[in-house]
């Protein structure tokens, strides 16, 4: 299963977009067509999950599930804190930055273990995208409050950085693609289904070659990571996944969507925290929290990560 | 010949999601009017950077103002506690318009 | 009808991106991207309509439809013009430069409109895209009459601004697509039309999310428009649908073609005629045309306009 | 150490649909040589525009010339009547150069 | 068949571009989207061979049309060379650069003549794909002995231009593709099929319609060309693709695998080599070969030469 | 009011294949900052380009960093035999800063 995962197309760009950077090809996927796949893959996963909700009607497990989604991401920076500060040896200000990324999500990540999931069996319920959306801000807040800077500085934005976590691009259309979702339904979502469903696999392959052409380039050009921190970074989501798969089969979720919620868990951001934190936290290191977000734990995740955490949730489910 | 005034080219140096703020600050130095320029990567104390978009968070912008002497030290003193926090950079030079009157 | 047009996935998008764009969100489409999708729009449109227009080969239909649209768009700025210069207080050259774009037609509009058309089962004929082709220019003429000035200055185009005019990257495209429809036909559509067709609503609603956030930011950032302006972009696109529905309607068109020209005739331009008018009437202020045609018209037409015009020319239809 | 000798540098910013037209009139005061830069928005006069290229009308170009001190006076005039219609900007500087001959 | 050739959509969107860039239309496809869709067709040529060959396994086809495509590339810039500084008069550095891009490959050449080769029932075989790649480099090599410039100057890579040859990007694209083709299968395949083969044809025409607007503004920007220089861009691909047809039949290939082998051989490069050649000869004039390949070469090849090609080998194939 | 100090602005324009090699060469004299900035296009003795990304090879990018004197000029020394031959533009500019020791 996980050697199977491994040899998918998407997995395989990845290697190759990687390989390639290391090998200092010029290979490049133009800015502007990442972005674009980046939105493109926001708006694609907001509706299908929209649309499964509106199939499936509000039920018990959703609201159960968006609970345990918000408690993690509420509270996985804390731990995250204290190991980045002693195990990492952070000052305060990086350590609570990196932790506010590794309390929040990956949008790819998700999207990718979707597909395994769905592959091996194990589908995750359509409000797991639900749950994805509310994960995404929660821990930028317990970040900045570990940093004691709520307020910022004279660059920070005005009417404060809530604003900012709130309406980060990448949560507003996510957030907003489940909801047309919703309300276009099944009938709605038919006419733009080839472009939304039928291309998703695809694109995922385009944008996971750009992802592992930025992640090795940042590997190889930073030398903010230190042995510390990379093992950090491996380390964080393993144990982030763990619990977030323990919880998901404490509280009763189908094994899918347990193991959706420690991908969602064991997976950092690096789109939409990135871009809060550089205005709300500008001494800490893009370098660093980039680095191990992007260039560590989302190779890990892809590779190692999503098959571990379908196996953890399967076995717990197995044991109640 | 048209005759030629100097005024001050200033030009700041920053990260993407900074710029909405740099805009307020120059407003409240009274420079209103700015030019942003688009950059594709560099290398500085904190490393080399490419405009990679995936995340916004290390592309920068080239915030570009022509204005008065004193609109540029007002300016200036805004900024500089901020240059060494915020990873900007700040450039100054001479720069010839015509119609100065609309670089005030 | 009306209500149902408003919930399709497309409109719930634009209203997505306005929202953003409001609420200050730094979501943005790449330009790069934007611009990418107008052309495939065009592209599309043309290949289609150029299709269908070789399997029905010419009819009289055909040239009435075309003779009703030219002189629309010759004729539509000169009560526009009248109405920009007394109600909306407007100085010669501003009024003619707003005047041309609303005698020209909205490619975008056109399409969203033949999708509810279809809908609703009152799809248009394929020719109607000529007919969208030929109403691209005249205007821009009749409004250059008004401003007194086919002329130009020092940085207008030398060899005249006809030339720009009738070359303009949107126009050349969307006829050069329509004539590489007709000879291709269906046969040589078909391998293609997985692009040009299967994919073309999810790609609107793409477009439509960036025209959405384009629109909003432009009505949060200029201050050209006034009451008086905001309320004739508003009334113009009535005046000039109710009019263009009856003539198609007079003049023997089936009640989806005569709504397909009361859609035309209702549109503004905001692609190629404001590139032609910033060369040919740099006085002219782009926030007004711009503001009126993109930020206050098309956002009206999408969501109210189209519906109206359907239900005018159906309504005119049945009583002839 | 290789010796440098003063141009200047002719900066002009414009709508992209009067680009074509900018060069023509470079090239009719003997400026053959130039470079075309891209923008991504900034505020003036006539407000706040960003480089939407949904209608490429708003999007602006910087173009920019090295050249002698007669060829910037010939540039100037024939473009300063437009400055204030056309919404262009004119900026003019020092700029060193090696091999002056290709800056004339 | 000829005549059928020229009226497919992607040749008529080709000139399309064409005559749009001739009349100074200001129609312009963005270059971050060009070079994407550059990007996705090498990697839906790479999938789909690869693929192909999974299926078919390692045949001794295979290795022949290896051997031949290799010989090809690295012997024809010979002759070309020679051509080119007699009847060219063109210095050494600039014939050897030319012929360099003359021994070399356009992949967009190729999969435009694949389509039209499976059009005709002379479909090529997938492995044509991994000869396609093979024939990439060598020719550069060639070039630049005959150059006599392995070496480079101050700029020159480091560590040799042999790096810069073999990891140029689209070099390292369609190899890595081809790989990951054969890896995935045809199982892996299916669920990115929609967008890396069912796309394929539109997004060639989109791109076609890109190569139009470029080769055209490109004859007309630059004075590079002489009428020698002109004829010669003919001439060569003419006489290569004969070469190519003749030695692919005597070694025993299919109809269709020799006409493939005889439009790699008839194609000159305009993306891997232009790069490497900027670096590694830097006096060499890009004026003259991209204006050789690109303005003249590949627009004769795509209506002229292909047709051509394919009548050559089926013609030698029928005599023996 | 914050203290300025003149520092030179070095800019080359180059073909972007080249542009990992200048990156290096201005190492080798000592300049180890720098930005790089988009072009759209352009006109020289060598004709008439745009950055048309099919073909990377003729885009051309701006190299831009600001520096020392010194620093100049072991840069200027190391580029100009290579200016004819690689088509490169190379210009220097005087530009003030604050925090000069990080433009050394
Ligand atoms: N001396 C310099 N010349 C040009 N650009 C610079 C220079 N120093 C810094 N930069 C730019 O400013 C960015 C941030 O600088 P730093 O804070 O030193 O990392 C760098 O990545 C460069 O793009
Ligand atoms: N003082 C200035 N400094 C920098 N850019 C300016 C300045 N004034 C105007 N601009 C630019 O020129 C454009 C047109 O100016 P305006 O004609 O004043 O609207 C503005 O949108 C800015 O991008
Ligand atoms: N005088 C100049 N002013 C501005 N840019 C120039 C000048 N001369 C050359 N360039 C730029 O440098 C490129 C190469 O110049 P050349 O080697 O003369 O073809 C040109 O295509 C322009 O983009
Ligand atoms: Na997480
Ligand atoms: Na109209
Ligand atoms: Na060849």
């Amino acid at each position: 299963m996980a050697v199977d995962a491994l040899f998918q197309p998407v997995v395989l760009f990845f290697l190759l977009g990687s390989l390639a950077a290391f090998a200092r090809s010029d290979l490049a996927v133009p800015e502007a067509v990442a972005k674009t796949i980046a939105l493109y893959l926001m708006m694609s996963i907001g509706l299908r999950g929209g649309g499964e909700v509106a199939h499936s009607g509000l039920t018990g497990a959703m609201l159960i599930a968006g609970g345990c989604g918000l408690a993690l991401s509420f509270l996985l920076p804390l731990p995250a804190f204290w190991a980045l500060r002693t195990l990492g040896r952070l000052d305060r200000t990086n350590a609570a930055a990196v932790a506010a990324h590794y309390g929040s999500v990956s949008v790819v990540t998700f999207a990718a273990g979707s597909e395994v999931l769905r592959a091996i069996g194990m589908a995750p319920a359509g409000f797991m995208v639900a749950v994805l959306a509310l994960m995404e801000t929660p821990a930028v807040l317990t970040g900045l409050l570990l940093a004691k800077r709520g307020q910022g500085d004279a660059l920070a934005a005005r009417g404060g950085l809530l604003h900012e976590t709130f309406f980060n691009g990448s949560v507003v259309l996510l957030v907003g693609s489940f909801i047309i979702g919703v309300i276009a339904g099944e009938k709605g979502f038919a006419p733009i289904a080839p472009v939304f469903d039928t291309l998703f696999k695809g694109m995922l392959c385009i944008f996971l070659l750009d992802m592992g052409l930025v992640a090795a380039r940042r590997l190889m050009d930073r030398r903010a990571l230190s042995l510390r921190t990379a093992a950090l970074a491996i380390a964080l989501p393993v144990a982030n996944g763990t619990l977030g798969a323990s919880l998901g089969v404490v509280a009763g979720l189908d094994a899918g969507s347990a193991a959706a919620l420690a991908i969602l868990a064991g997976s950092a951001s690096y789109i939409a925290v990135p871009a809060v934190m550089r205005l709300a936290l500008p001494e800490a290191n893009p370098g660093l929290y980039l680095g191990m977000s992007l260039a560590v734990t989302f190779p890990f995740n892809l590779t190692i990560g999503i098959p571990y955490y379908a196996w953890v949730a399967s076995q717990l489910h197995g044991m109640i | 010949m048209t005759e030629t005034i100097i005024r001050r080219r200033v030009e700041v140096l920053a990260d993407e999601p900074l710029i909405p703020a740099i805009e307020r600050i120059a407003a409240s130095a009274g420079i209103e009017h700015y030019t942003l320029l688009p950059t594709l990567g560099g290398m500085g104390h904190s490393g080399r950077w490419r405009d990679d978009q995936i995340s916004g968070a290390t592309a920068k912008v080239m915030f570009m103002a022509v204005t008065s002497e004193e609109g540029t030290d007002r300016l200036t003193d805004l900024l500089s506690p901020l240059l060494a926090t915020h990873h900007l950079i700040l450039l100054v030079s001479n720069v010839e318009v015509i119609r100065p009157q609309r670089f005030d």
